[in-house]
């Protein structure tokens, strides 16, 4: 779990903080509704990664 | 420890295919073009590492009978 | 061993932040907005993961009223 | 052997399978091509590079 | 201090060295003016990295 | 162990001038300055940690004769 949440991170960073710059709140929104999307979606991806390579190895 | 590495394998999947599917900004859910290109990346790396193997056997064999 | 990871924090922070921030030649100083970059960039790192545990904990209540 | 296994994997795949996608016969034999070429030269450069890295440290 | 080195040397050899080419003694200054520099700003970036860091977490 | 940490230079370089110099897709062959590149490249990496390790000692020799 550490080393999943340590990549949710690492790529939602890359994705939603382009231009780290102090906090604002109007582009502060953005972001964390972009973050929480991010860790839905990286969520989903290992799930479904995790579903095709079980499905192929066994 | 096979089961370690089962995991590790699937962090680097996830986060290789990650960075090759999805290049836009994330949205409430995957597109149905990113949704296939994650499973197909998976499979499409595992056919390849299985390529790869078979390859270098083959190049053995070769070697052996010249 | 906490200080061992904290020096590793502090490298993987550097490289990351570096690749963000430093985009043209090294200078002889950095530019203000490199410097206020370089700053920024750990704390809204440290920001994403506050906010990342927050998010989880809170689906998790969620899961569990339902 | 297993870490040049896997560093070859990983930059071959990089290159020869840029857009993941079901298996197709003709795009498939595109593919293997590239593959079989990437792993030869992946090969070539390890010994290219072990060779210049140890006439230079010995 | 080891990983401090080789991280310095990773950044800085992939900013000052864009193309490998053998030693030119022009190519080479304006390449080891680069490196200095990129030294120096390393090291300051983390130094203000640390500081930043540690502000924060204790 | 010095064998380990040689072997594990020699990936590490493989990867890197790998990136740098093999821009296209492969071919039967390297290209002449693809082979030049790979070559030059592990030279001038050791150049450059060779230059960073001098250029460490010459400021701490200037540090302590101020």
């Amino acid at each position: 779990a550490q080393e999943l949440m340590n990549k949710t991170n690492e790529k939602c960073f890359a994705k939603c903080v382009t231009k780290p710059s102090t906090s604002l709140s109007s582009s502060e929104e953005a972001r964390t509704t972009c973050l929480s999307r991010c860790l839905d979606r990286y969520m989903e991806a290992f799930n479904l990664v995790s579903k095709v390579y079980i499905a192929r190895v066994s | 420890q096979a089961q370690a590495r089962l995991h590790q394998s699937i962090h680097t999947f996830t986060s290789m295919c990650w960075d090759k599917c999805i290049t836009g900004t994330p949205s409430t859910r995957f597109s149905r073009s990113e949704e296939s290109c994650l499973a197909n990346c998976v499979d499409r790396f595992l056919d390849t590492s299985l390529f790869m193997v078979k390859q270098i056997e083959h190049q053995r064999e070769q070697a052996r009978y010249q």
